[in-house]
Order: structure tokens, then sequence, then C-alpha cells
């Protein structure tokens, strides 16, 4: 294991300072442009508060739409990061490495996002402390705010413990900068790498490694139920759960390479992104595709089967009504996208890999977008249906979330190391001969017979 | 303790729609203009459904008075998470303004979309202000609102009672629709007294209730048409 | 500028400055309670409850439907009448009722007491059936020697709540709510 | 000081929306309504008013609360309503405080219809329209005065009528197509009685709709709708029948148990059709068509002469299958129909709907009402009836000075009750063009009362014109509506709420009654009621015109009129049904309980409770129901003969009066039910016939009511404007979808609709609903929609003096 004593080779690590040290202009103005889209999704929320709800395309049959889509769609994303961290972390998956960082903070950053997006679909969002105030918890909505809340507060945690020896090796390099010292001085924490500091930090690690699985797959179970609870059509399904979940994972694989290839284009880092990464990743993307279309197909396949009215009102309109081309579109980017990319190892390439993230992306996106709303615009009792168009106020504030979440994360960057440097300095040190052993104990005593069998093999 | 409920007799019902706007003149329910009636966003507590089957001539069509049921499982209690919308001991599902945090999942849950959400602070002319109600509030911008199967009539008339140093008696409440209608289709009463009128026609071969597989089991009973009579 | 401000606070230099914020502070909130909620009020008659209780008149002599209606309601000229036509003392206030009434015109009292548009609360209810006083509510308006110009007592949905518990009045939301 | 939690949040609120947007009208915003000063009179009161927003005639209970009317219910005792109103009445209220109301006294300003204004008072106002009065009588002109009054029931009615009488002029016009207070023509022709129809539809078997949309909108709507209730449900072992014969599948048909699908224009041949199935298998009333009709075998009459009887006409020419290729009907529907109606007796054909059906649809009506005179429908609970007058003081009469007789016997100058107007009361159609060309004399001076022709009538463009020619135009509008827009001064009348209404109410139903209705709110303008004001000019203009009009103000024209009432020693100020049985019972026994003991309690009680009525007003015996000369329902109408010959001889023969009718029939047919073919329509792919119809909560009057814009129709979802409903296939074809914009062309025009495809639509026509299309009347009824008037070419029924407003060829395109 590393130990700050232990004078590192800053030069080494140069690529992962410099966004620190150096940081490019062309990223500054970069968070500028993101920062102004934000504003001006901030200003859409101005109106919206100032006119009411009304602001938005949504109407009496189709109550939610794009806010809750976001919300939806966000809160998944952040199980890319800390779930996937997690279950990496616990599988002593040692390609992890540069990986996890990355995706903790994209849990992060994002789940502020998904929240603010219900904030945004709340008529009287200034009674939002009801919640904590009068909550009620048979109402699935206070089991999403709770586990959301939890959710954030151990993905935080989850991110901030491996960061503090990094925090301290910042501190250490930028002793000669008064404020940024001082800063990294306060998280770090007083971080000094003795071997206590590195126990309890270890344990503290697997155990937020594992609280957090059960909490992650909780948080979008929950968000499930806010649909799976209620009577509707297509939307009262017992599969919703573990649905949710595999589509959450699904799509925060996505974000998390899009963000990685981003990155490593960049604040070049290529040395550390390696294609082994990204062909690891596309991988389970590929299984993740492979499940949600399972899930997808056997999900649809009861609906018809069953051929409920009600049930089939919003069925054929997703499968050929109003919302085919959400649905059919959603299934090719899904399914057919990354299916027909990644199953080819010479396909699965970081360009490969990155065009099949931003299919499943938009993909998911779409397949949250087609769950919520078709719903609601066939209600049962022959209403009015409903035809929902968002309006701009929508499109800027969907615009100002990704915006913002972009701009969060390159803020992170821009002050953190966005690959754990001690835990690549860990790698070597110690996950080599770590795995090496590991190897050693899944195999056979004798190493004989493994040398022998591989003459065999090659005669 | 009394369970309200209401019975609607299709027979006799005539889609005239005077049910609808009795309800919006005693509610102060808003109208909300040409534009956001185009986008759907007519609030009006008690709507006529209309389903028409068949290809000319031969075509049928069958108009359903639909005010909030009163489910006595109601989906949408279950999902408030601030208690603004519950279901009160007498059967009442209530929906209390100032609670309301405006998420809307109550409307979502409701299989008969039978709330309403004020996306604007909907204003009139001030000189038609003077036609409010002063007994019901006037809902602000924001939150979800539906039938209350006019409670504040329940109240004023047990208020009146009390004053009286009596027990209030079940036709001393009436909500407005029943009130008005024409064709005296509505009825509504005291369905724990089972010699109410709502409680004989609940029993009559003809009643049914809306979307009744959902087990919702509404306190709005509707008697179909038919040649049947009722059993009064 | 303002970091400089906050770390001299905390390193505990200026005592002063922080002294000064802290009072600007409890200036801007006391600022905004007694401007933006309300002076208080200001009734068109220096009204002596005090004086009256003590000649034997009844609160609801004058907030004459307190047992009939669900408002109490303010006093008529009418009533005011009964008594002063002729002037008893020598104040001046009571001048301004022979004022009003030559102007033919009620004397505009400011109502204190407003309950929000989605409360139902009824007097005849709490006055004449529960019996319950109207001090209870309402402070000891009756030895007062102005009108109050604030509420004696803060009316607040979980006063109600707990006297309605207390008394086994039904404490559901539809029993006040409109 | 309450700090509430409420508070907090307000000024929390307040802060961040005044901070977003600069948003100052946050107070408002959080008040909603301002609260009320509690020393008014906080109690509140129920306060009886009559409903004018149709001719129905409810009874109303305002709720006022400190002076303002919150809440419009049904008076549970009023004999009409008995507590139930539709949603038009409801809607009352919002007219009440329109904010687009005319407050004062308005004289033109600028040129006619630029919208420019002066505010004058009631006083100059007066002072203009007397000295133009007064100038007219003078130059012995007063028959060029002309009153157009549109569709009301009320006291005032006979109020202008009398006043047109005393001034000297027959131009007393009505624009409306019901006439609830005149007898129908069809039952005057043939059963000789003169006072309104009443049908005992509460008692009835059966109801056979001709086109009468029960539901919707008929005479008496909630009437109407109650006896639906009624019939259907509240007779235990008799559950009434309703059949509706109607080409759109109106509401009334939907809740029908048959609806009956009609080629328009076409009824007669149905009810012949009927007939025939009727007469040939011999099920018809033999005792009553024996003993009580005039005309069904054929005859002879005094000279010799022998004549076709009614049932040798619809033997010979009326079978199921030539019925059934004219009506589109089938032909077993036609048999199932005529059996059913026989069968279900007390049953009553229903032929008198407001509309023309086709041009000369007085052969129309009586073909329909020979299947009352067949199932003997008259004389028997559940059946006809006939209304007895209600028992009000009669006015003082009338002195007419010469020149007041020279001016009412000049003829009127619409031509109504002359030559081919025979039996017209008013002709409508005919005004503009009289009025253009001076025909028989211009008109000076025009007062128009409740109505908006420029609106409502298809002929606006020469109306315009028309009213050009006029001099001086007076519009009593409380709204400032299309034809207002065209007056030169405008006394805004106050809306039925802030007056005192008396009503000697005229329904279907039969019973006679008085309504009254109290001012329920001060005036909330400065407007005055038209009758007092009326009765003001009267007295200003003094001589016999003063006499006539002895009364203070409209209250005291109630209080004396209802003397009548209560010296009449019939009838009783309506009280609980209970208590109403037992007084019936009493009456029964012979005991009759003097209600009070004065006049002024009578009046009392009467003002209170908002009616009186004499249930046993209506009369069912046949005595009282056939009035003819020859004391016989006739089939064989001599009393059109008579009328005919009369106007034939106007004319200058008979040829001539038929050709100017244009009616083909000619001897015995001519006073027989029967029916004239219609010409054949057009047909191509974007050809439709034109079909417009009325809607419980949408006409051009209560355009003007917000709620009543929202809840336009239960059978579309549509608000704020009106549409055009398009069979599914024909639309396919047509490539159009539902909610598309389509052209609506006829010869005339074109406007601009919203398409609704419907399945129950027949694939010729096109059903357009009236009402919307405002191009004034404030700011909810302005620019919503189109007006199918401006493609409707009239045709003219000229036997009833009203335009025909369906049946116009439209060509339909996709816009």
């Amino acid at each position: 294991m590393h130990s700050s004593r232990h004078r590192l080779n800053f030069e080494e690590h140069r690529i992962l300072f410099d966004p620190i040290q150096n940081p490019r202009r062309g990223i500054s103005i970069f968070m500028g442009i993101l920062l102004a889209i934000t504003a001006w999704g901030g200003f859409c929320y101005i109106l919206q508060w100032r006119y009411g709800l009304g602001a938005s395309g949504l109407n009496q049959p189709v109550l939610w739409g794009f806010y809750i889509t976001n919300f939806v769609f966000f809160i998944g994303i952040s199980h890319a990061g800390t779930l996937i961290s997690a279950i990496l972390r616990m599988a002593k998956a040692e390609w992890r490495r540069p990986i996890t960082r990355m995706a903790e903070v994209i849990t992060v950053a994002v789940l502020y996002i998904g929240a603010a997006n219900i904030i945004f679909d709340l008529g009287r969002p200034e009674r939002a402390f009801f919640l904590f105030l009068y909550g009620r918890y048979q109402s699935p909505l206070l089991w999403d705010a709770s586990s959301i809340t939890a959710y954030l507060t151990a993905s935080s945690v989850f991110l901030y413990l491996p960061l503090i020896p990094d925090i301290a090796i910042l501190r250490d390099r930028f002793a000669d900068r008064k404020w940024l010292h001082r800063f990294y001085q306060v998280f770090s924490f007083g971080w000094d790498g003795s071997p206590r500091q590195q126990k309890v930090l270890n344990i503290g690690i697997t155990i937020m490694s594992v609280v957090v699985i059960p909490i992650a797959v909780s948080v979008h179970t929950v968000i499930s139920y806010i649909f799976s609870m209620t009577l509707q059509p297509m939307w009262h399904s017992t599969i919703f759960g573990p649905y949710f979940v595999c589509g959450a994972i699904f799509s925060g694989i996505a974000a998390l390479i899009v963000m990685m290839v981003v990155l490593r284009k960049i604040y070049h880092l290529e040395p550390y992104l390696k294609p082994i990464h990204f062909n690891y990743l596309g991988i389970l993307l590929l299984v993740m595709s492979l499940l949600w279309f399972y899930f997808t197909f056997s999900e649809y396949l009861t609906g018809f089967f069953g051929h409920e009215p009600t049930e089939m009102r919003v069925f054929w309109s997703k499968v050929t009504g109003t919302y085919a081309p959400y649905f059919w579109t959603m299934v090719f980017f899904n399914f057919v996208v990354p299916v027909l990319i990644l199953s080819f190892r010479r396909m699965r390439t970081i360009g490969g890999v990155l065009v099949a993230s931003i299919s499943v992306l938009a993909g998911m996106w779409l397949e949250r977008f087609t769950i919520i709303v078709p719903t609601l615009a066939n209600p049962r009792l022959p209403f009015p249906s409903g035809i929902y168009f968002p309006t701009w106020i929508e499109w800027g504030l969907m615009l100002g979330s990704f915006s913002f979440f972009v701009f969060l994360y390159l803020l992170f960057s821009r002050f953190f190391p966005i690959i754990s440097i001690w835990e690549i300095e860990e790698g070597r040190e110690v996950g080599l001969e770590e795995v090496e052993e590991r190897i050693r104990s899944y195999l056979p005593e004798t190493a004989g017979t493994f040398n022998s069998r591989e003459k065999e093999r090659s005669t | 303790m009394a369970l309200w409920g209401m019975v609607i007799d299709l027979d006799k019902c005539t889609a005239c729609q005077a049910c609808l706007i009795a309800c919006k003149s005693e509610n102060n329910v808003p109208f909300v203009g040409k534009q956001q009636a185009d986008r759907g966003r007519i609030i009006s507590w008690l709507e006529i459904i209309s389903e028409t089957e068949g290809e000319y001539p031969e075509v049928r069509t069958r108009f359903i008075p639909r005010p909030c049921l009163h489910c006595d499982n109601p989906p949408c209690v279950k999902v408030c998470p601030v208690y603004a919308t519950y279901r009160n001991p007498e059967g009442i599902v209530a929906q209390i303004w100032e609670r309301c945090i405006g998420c809307r999942f109550c409307m979502a849950a409701c299989p008969y979309a039978a709330k309403y959400f004020n996306w604007h602070q909907y204003r009139i002319p001030e000189s038609m202000e003077k036609g409010f109600n002063p007994d019901v509030y006037v809902r602000r911008w924001g939150v979800v609102e539906k039938c209350t199967f006019c409670s504040h009539r329940l109240l004023r008339a047990r208020d009146r009672a009390a004053a009286e140093k009596r027990e209030m008696r079940a036709d001393e409440y009436v909500p407005a629709c029943v009130e008005v209608c024409p064709s005296k289709a509505m009825y509504f009463g005291d369905l724990n007294d089972p010699d109410s009128v709502v409680s004989v026609l609940g029993r009559s071969p003809r009643a049914f209730h809306l979307l009744e597989d959902l087990g919702t089991e509404p306190k709005v009973t509707y008697l179909m048409e038919g040649e049947r009579h009722a059993l009064l | 500028m303002k970091v400089g401000l906050i770390s001299s606070m905390i390193e505990g230099k200026r005592h002063w400055l922080l002294l000064a914020g802290i009072i600007l502070f409890v200036l801007i909130v006391v600022f905004f309670f007694t401007t933006v909620m309300g002076r208080g009020v200001k009734q068109p008659i220096q009204f002596n409850h005090k004086t009256h209780k003590e000649q034997g008149v009844e609160c609801s002599t004058c907030h004459q439907y307190v047992r009939e209606q669900t408002f109490a309601g303010s006093p008529k000229i009418e009533v005011c009448w009964e008594c002063h036509e002729e002037p008893i003392t020598e104040s001046r206030e009571e001048t301004k009722i022979q004022q009003y009434a030559k102007e033919n015109r009620e004397i505009p009292w400011v109502p204190l007491y407003r309950m929000p548009k989605h409360v139902f609360f009824t007097h005849r209810r709490h006055v004449a059936v529960a019996g319950i006083q109207c001090e209870t509510c309402h402070g000891k308006v009756g030895e007062m020697v102005k009108p109050p110009a604030k509420q004696l007592k803060t009316l607040s949905m979980s006063a109600c709540m707990d006297c309605h518990r207390d008394t086994g009045a039904d404490n559901d939301c539809l029993a006040c709510h409109n | 000081m309450r700090i509430s939690r409420r508070h907090f949040l307000k000024m929390f609120m307040g802060a961040v929306a005044g901070l977003s947007a600069g948003c100052t009208d946050f107070e408002k915003i959080s008040t909603g309504w301002r609260s009320s000063e509690k020393w008014g009179n906080p109690l509140e009161e129920w306060i009886p008013s009559i409903c004018q927003q149709c001719i129905g005639g409810c009874g109303l209970l305002v709720r006022v609360i400190e002076g303002r009317a919150v809440k419009v219910v049904g008076n549970p005792l009023h004999p009409v309503n008995r507590g139930g109103i539709c949603p038009k009445g409801l809607a009352g209220i919002q007219s009440l405080y329109d904010p687009d109301r005319i407050q004062t006294p308005l004289k033109r300003a600028g040129e006619r219809g630029e919208g420019k204004w002066q505010p004058i008072s009631w006083e100059e106002a007066t002072a203009i329209v007397v000295e133009r009065l007064r100038g007219l009588k003078e130059k012995r002109l007063t028959n060029s005065l002309v009153i157009i009054a549109g569709q009301f029931q009320d006291l005032r009615e006979p109020l202008l009528h009398r006043f047109t009488d005393a001034y000297g002029t027959p131009n007393y016009i009505r624009n409306r197509c019901f006439t609830p207070n005149e007898v129908s023509k069809a039952h005057f022709l043939m059963q000789g009685v003169t006072s309104p129809l009443g049908y005992d539809l509460m008692n009835a078997g059966l109801i056979l709709s001709f086109g009468c949309s029960l539901l919707e909108a008929w005479i008496s709507p909630v009437f109407q709708l109650r006896t639906f209730g009624h019939i259907r449900q509240e007779r235990p072992g008799n559950r009434g029948r309703i059949y509706v014969v109607d080409p759109r599948f109106s509401v009334s048909a939907s809740k029908a148990d048959q609806w009956i699908p009609i080629r328009p224009g076409t009824d007669a041949a149905l009810a012949l059709g009927m007939a025939y199935v009727i007469i040939q298998e011999g099920i018809y009333d033999r005792k009553f068509v024996e003993r009580n009709t005039f005309g069904f075998e054929d005859w002879t009459d005094g000279e010799g002469k022998s004549h076709v009887g009614f049932k040798t006409l619809i033997l010979n020419e009326y079978k199921p299958f030539t019925v059934s290729s004219i009506t589109g009907v089938p032909v077993e529907d036609i048999f199932s129909l005529a059996r059913a109606f026989v069968n279900r007796r007390p049953a009553i054909a229903l032929g008198e709907k407001g509309l023309s059906y086709r041009p000369n649809d007085i052969y129309t009506r009586m073909a329909i009402h020979s299947l009352n005179g067949l199932s003997g429908s008259l004389g028997s609970k559940g059946c006809l009836t006939v209304q007895s007058d209600v028992p009000l003081t009669a006015w003082p009469g009338t002195e007419q000075e010469e020149s007041v007789r020279f001016g009412n016997s000049q003829p009127r100058i619409d031509g109504a009750g002359q030559g081919k107007y025979v039996l017209a009361t008013d002709a409508m159609e005919n005004l503009p063009g009289n009025i253009l060309a001076g025909r028989p004399y211009p008109v000076e001076v025009l007062f128009l009362f409740h109505t908006d022709p420029l609106f409502s009538h298809p002929k606006r463009d020469t109306f315009i014109k028309a009213f050009e020619k006029i001099p001086f135009i007076v519009s009593f509008s409380p709204f400032l509506d299309e034809t207002s827009h065209h007056a030169d001064l405008i006394l805004p009348d106050h809306t039925f709420l802030e007056r005192w209404q008396g009503s000697p109410v005229r329904h279907s139903s039969g019973f006679s009654l008085f309504s009254l209705g109290r001012p329920a709110v001060e005036p909330v303008h400065s407007t005055r009621d038209s009758a007092d004001f009326l009765i003001e000019v009267a007295r200003r203009l003094g001589g016999g015109m003063a006499k006539a009009f002895p009364w203070k103000n409209s209250e005291d024209l109630l209080v004396q009129t209802t003397k009548g009432l209560y010296h009449s020693r019939e009838g009783y100020v309506v009280s609980l049904p209970e208590e109403e049985a037992f007084r019936q019972f009493l009456e029964k026994a012979g005991y009759r309980i003097q209600e009070t003991r004065s006049f002024e309690i009578f009046w009392d009680s009467l003002s209170a409770k908002g009616a009186w009525w004499s249930p046993a007003g209506s009369s069912a015996e046949v005595r009282k129901l056939i009035r003819t000369p020859s004391g016989k329902f006739e089939f064989y109408s001599n009393t059109l003969k008579n009328q005919m010959k009369r106007a034939a001889d106007e004319v200058g023969g008979m040829e001539r009066l038929l050709a100017d009718l244009g009616l083909r029939a000619r001897g015995d047919r001519l006073y027989l039910p029967h029916y004239d073919a219609v010409e054949a329509q057009q047909t191509a792919e974007s050809i439709f016939t034109l079909n417009t119809y009325r809607l419980m909560s949408m006409s051009g009057v209560t355009a003007a009511q917000p709620w009543l814009q929202e809840t336009l129709a239960p059978h579309v979802a549509e608000s704020w404007e009106n549409w055009v409903e398009i069979n599914s296939e024909r639309a396919r074809n047509l490539g159009i979808r539902d909610g598309d914009r389509v052209w609506i062309e006829s010869r005339k025009g074109k406007i601009r609709l919203k398409a609704r495809i419907l399945p129950t639509v027949a694939p010729s026509l096109v059903h357009i609903p009236f009402g919307q299309g405002h191009r004034a009347y404030g700011r909810w009824a302005r620019g919503r929609g189109s007006n199918p008037n401006d493609v409707i070419m009239t045709l003219e029924d000229t036997l009833k003096g009203f335009g025909i407003l369906s049946g116009t060829q439209v060509k339909i395109t996709k816009a």
C-alpha cells in the first residue's frame, strides 16, 4: 500500500495534476458556456415559478413529462457510479482502479440534479419541506425521498473516503499555493498515510461498498414503485423494480463510458484509461443491454398476451400509435445498436463503445419517457386523451440539468484528481502481487501440472 | 358515524351538465380560458364522460357523470406524501389545499382522472369575483384540487344543527350537483343507514361501479340504463 | 472583501465587526417582523374594554352574533347608540360615536382576528354549544383600556388541534378545513 | 399580531416571487377575494327570481350574501323545475358580473358601427327618445316605429305590445323560433285551439319526437329533463318510451330507446308512413276517429262535391316502401314505430320543433299531429292538453286617439299575416328587404329588445344595409352585441337578477302558472329596467299613452297585475308538494282554503316563494281540446282552407298564392297533411348538407358566460369554439382528421371550423351547433369559432315567417 510519506513521484502523475495546476483555457471557457446554459435553465425555472407549472407543456392526463423523465433518468445514471465502483471493488476487479473515482463523481453530481428535477416538477416547491414535516410513510414518494437522501449521503461518503489520501497528496503537491493548500488541508483531515489510518480507511471503504450496494438497488427499485404502486395500465407491474435497476445500471455504464472517453480526450488520460478498460466496460454494457432487452421483452409480452383492454390501449399507442417513433427508436438505440457494435471484438474499440454508449443514453432517456407519458396519455376512462408537447421552458430546464451535470463534473476535476492516484499506486505496489497470489489461489496447488498441461496444448 | 355516498341513475341522467356547472359555481372552480383549455387544462371536478360505439346508423353513446368517486380504498390517498389527501372517517376523500405540494402523484394514481391541477394562478376579472362562494376557499396555483362532496356544506349543516342543539339529519347535507339535477338522477345520503335512499338504490340489480375490478370500492354507485326499476 | 470579513471574524481579531454584523442582522429581522408582518391595528375609536366590562356590559352585547352566527360581529353603531345617544362621559372618543351616527355610517372597526379562508370557524359552536370563554382564544381583552393592536394570543393550527384533542372535539381535517 | 406558518410562507414566497420577476400583485394572488365587511347584512338570503337564459321560465333562488349574488339554484317549489336547473340557469350569475356589461346609457359619438360612444345620463337618454317619438307622433308617422323583440317570456312582452299599440304602430316584430305563448299552428288548424300547446308528458307512455330536442333546447328544457327522469324511473312498472326521429344523433337521441335517423326535411313522409301502417292494420283509435275527427274517410260537402279523405290519401300514397325510399328509414322501423306508437298509449307525437323542418313545414307539422289524432291522444291522461289563461288583472283599456288608430291600421312592415305570409305572426325574413325598399313605408325609429339579429339571423348583410336606412336605432341590450354596435343609442337594461320580473310562463306542460322574481341584488351598474323606461317614456308622451301606462314602475305594475290572482279564488302560491297534495285532496272534496286574508299577505307570500300556479288550469277534456267549427279534430283543415282563401283574395288568385308559396299540391291535398318532395341533393365527394342544431349549454346569449364556454357539449369535449361534425368515413375519404381545421363553403360565404370526426354523423350531412362566432358581445364571446349563419342560405318558410337554418349545401375542404 502506498503511503504519502513515502515520496510520491509527482512528475509521474503530472497528467493528473495538470487540470488543477494549469487549468486549460478551453476547458474554462467550456465551463463558462455550461454555466451560462445552466443559468438559462435557472431563468426558465424562475419563469416557471412566476407563472406556475403551467409554463410547462403538462396537461390534464399527461401530468408528468420531462421533469419526471429526467428525474428517473438522472437517478438511473447515478447507478453508474457508486454501484459499479462498489461491485468492482468488492469483486476485486483490478481494472477498476482508474475508473472508480470517475464513476463515483457521476453518482454524486447526478443525484443533485435528479433531486432538483423532482423539485422542478412540484407545483409548490416552497412546500417541499412538508415532506419532512408531515411525511406519510405509505407514499412511495416518501420512500424515494428517504432512499435518495440515504444514497446521496452514502455515495458522498463513498466518494470522499477514497479521496482523502489523494487530497493529502494534493495538499503536499500544492504546498506553495496558500489558498489551495489550506483548502486541501482542511479536507485531507490530517491524512498522513500511517498504517492505522490506512487500516481505518480500508475498513471504511469496505463497509461503504457493502452498504452502498443495497441502497443503490433500493433507490431505483423505489423509483419504479412510484409507477408500479399505482393501478395504471403498463405501470402496475411486478417486474418494474428489477427492470428499473437494470435500466439504471445500463444507462449508468453508458454515462460512465461517455465521461471516460471525454475526460480521456481533454485531460490526455490515455496512459490511465486504456482500450482494455473500454473493452471490459463494453462487455458489461453488452450484458446489460441483453438483460434490458430480456426485461423489456417479458414486460411487453406479458402485457400483450394478457390483452387487457386498457393495457392494450397503452401498448398499441407505444407500438403502433402516437408514441411508436419513440418506442422503436428506444429499442433501436438500447438494443440493436449496442448489440451490433459490442458483440464483435473488433468493434469494441473506444470509438465503438462510445457510439454504443451515446446510443444507450439516448435510448434510456426515451425508455423513461415511453414508460411515463403513454400511460398517462391513455387513461382508463374514455377521457379526452392528451397530447404532450414540452415547452421551451422544459427544454431549457433539461438542457440546464445536463449542462449543470457536466459543469459539476468538470468543476470536480478542476480541484481533485479524476483518477485515484493512490489507488493506482496501490495497484502497482500491492495489486500486482495480490492478483498473482489470488490467481494462484484459484488454481490447483502444484505448478507442475499447470505447466505440463500448457506444454501439451502447445504441442 | 355516517358514510356519505352517492347514487347516479344513468337511466334518468340526461347529460345536461347542470351538475358540472353547479359544482363550478359552488366551489369557485376557475374557468381557464381558451388557451389553457386547448392545452387540456380545464378544471371540472365533475365531468360527463361520453363513450360512443358503433358506426352510423347503428351507434350508441353512453354518458356517465363522474364526480370524485370517493373510494373506500382510494389509490390517491395511499400515494400522497404529505397527507394532503386522505379519507376522512365519514368516507369523504378530502384534499387539503394548503398542505398539497403539487407533486401530482395522486392524479397519476387515480384511475378515474378525478383530480385536477392548478397549472397557473387562474385569475378572473375583479367584477366576477363577487360571484364567488364565500364558503369555499379559492385554490391557488400549484395545488391539486378535486370534488369534496361539497364538504363545506356538511360543516355548515352540522354547525347549524349543533347550534340548535340537535343531531344533523342526513338530508340536510346535499352536494351542489345533487341539489340541482333537473331530472333528479342523483341521490346522496348515508350509506351506513340501510334504509337511506342511497343504500336502497345501491342494492338495486342495476347498480354497478366504475372500474369495479380495480378494487377501489367507490362510494358513487351507478344505476344502469334500462328497463328494470330502481327499488324505490 | 467578504472573505476578509469572515476570516477576521474567525480569527477573532475584530470583534466589533462581528458585533456589528449581529446587530445588523437583528435589526433586519426586527424591521422585517415589525413592518412586513404588520404594524398592528389601529381602531377608529380607542375603545375601553375594561370600563365597559366593569359597567356590566357583556362581550356578546356588542359582538352580538357570537352565539348565533359563525362570526362574532363588530359592534354596530346602533348598539353603541343605545347607551351613548347622550354623552355619558367626557371622553373625546365618545364624541366620535356621535360623529359616525350623524354621518349615518357604521364605525369602520378593523378586524383583528381573521381566519384563513381555508378554515371554517364558527363562533356559535364554540361559544354557545361548547361554552368556551372568549378569553381562551382572545386573551384578556376585557382588562384592557385600549383596543388591542395585536392579537393577544396567537392562533395557530396546532393550538386549535391541541384544544380539540383535550376537549375530545373532532380533529379531522375536514372538521375545520373548507 | 399573528405570526402563523402561513404568514411566514406568504412572506417567503412573496420575497421570492418579487425577486424573481418583479411581481407586484402578489398580495392579490394570495387573497383570492377580498374579505367582506361583517356589518353589512351578514346573513344569507335566498331571493326568488326567474331564469331568463332561455324561455323555459324556471324559478330560481338566488343566494345573496352581503349584497352579492353568489349562487343560483332552482326554486324547489317552482312547478316548472322543482329545484332542478340547467347549466344555462346556473351560469346566469356570470352575466350579472360580466366585466363587459354596458354601464351607463351610451350615445353614438362616431360613425355607425365605428364603436365610439359617449356616456350620457338617463335623463338625457330619456329626453332623446321622448323627443323622437313625439316628433313622429306630430307627423302622424307613428307606424314608422318598429320594435324588434327577441325570444323571452315575461310581462314585458304584453308591455311592449301595449307600447306599440298605444303609440300607434303595428310593428311589434318578434325575432324568435319558439312561440310558446302562441298556439302552435298545426294544433290551431287541426284542433281549433287558440291557447298555447301543452303536452302531459309526465304521464305519457311513449313520446315520439320529430326533431324536438327534448333533452337539449326545446321549449322548457328543465321541465323536459324532469319529465324524462320521471317517466324513466319514477313510475314503477311503467317505464316510459322515447323515440327520436332526427337527422342528427342528438343527446335526446342517444338517451332514447331508439334513434331513427332520417333524411332532413322528410319527417312528414315518415309520419304519414306510420299513419299508413296504423290505418292499414286498423290499430288506430277507432272510437276517437269515428266520433271526434273530420276528414278521415272520403266525404262529400254540402254542395255535393266529393272530397278525398285522409285515409285514402295515406293508403294511396304513403306505402312503407315509398316512405322508406323517401326518408331513408328502413321499412321494418316504420312498422315497429307505428305499432309501438299505438300499443304504448298514451302516446304523444311531438312535431313542434323551433326551427322549420323544411319550406312550408306546416304540412309536416300537421302530418305529425295527425298521428296524435289517429292514436286518440286527446282527451285523456298523458296526452295533449291545453293551458287556460292566468287570471291576471286586466290592464286598463287604451283609449286610442284617431292618429293612433290610423297608425295601427297601417300594414305591418314585415308583411306578416298578409298574402303569402298568411299564417305567419312575424316575418323576420321579410323585414330587412322591406326596410331597404321602404315598402310599404320607411322606418324612422327602431327599438331592439333582447335580440341580436346581426348575430342570430342569416341575413346579416341585408340587415346591416337595412339598418343604414333607419335614422334612429335604440338598443336595450345590457351588452354591446353586434346589433347594438349599429345603434345610435344604447339604453342598457338590467340583467334578470337585478330586476322585478313577472311571467305568466307558457311552457309545454299545461298547467297555468305565474312566476314572480324579485331583484336579487342592487343594480351593479347604472342600468335601468327597460320596463321602467317604457313606463317613463309613456308618461312623458302623455295623452292616451300615459293613460295606457298608469303604473309607477315595474314593481307597481306587478303588484297591480297580480291582484287578479288573489281575487280569482283559484290556484295558490306554490308550496311543498306534500302540502299541495293535501290541498288538492281537499279541493276534490269541495273545500277550498282561503290562504291569505289580504292581498298584502298574498303578495308577500308570492314574492317570497316565487310563483303562483293552478294545477287544475290545464284541461285534457276533449271538449276543450277541440274547438274547430266542426267540433272535430280535422284531418282536413277547414280553417286552413278559409285562411288560404282569404290570402288568395289578397294576392289575386289561388294559383298566384300557391306559386308564391311554392306549393305543388293542389285541391284537397292542400288542406290535408301531405308530403312534398324535397329537391334532389347534389352529390359530390366534398358536398354535404348542412344541418344546424342547438345544444343545452351553448347559445348565442350564453356565449358570454365562461363556465358554459368550457362545457359546451357532452358528446364532444370542446370549449371556447364551435366545430363541425363529419362522418368518419367521408372524412377519411377527404383526408380530414379529427381536430383538423376545415373550410365550410356555401354559395354565400365560407367559415373555418374545427372538424370533429364522429361515427354518429350521417354520411351526407355535417352538423354545426349554433351559438358561437360572435363578432362582438364582450370578451368571452367575441371571436370564438365561426357563425354558421355566415354560410346558411336562407330558405324561406313563408307560412311560418322564419328562415330555415338547415339544408344549405356546403363544400368541405381542409384548411
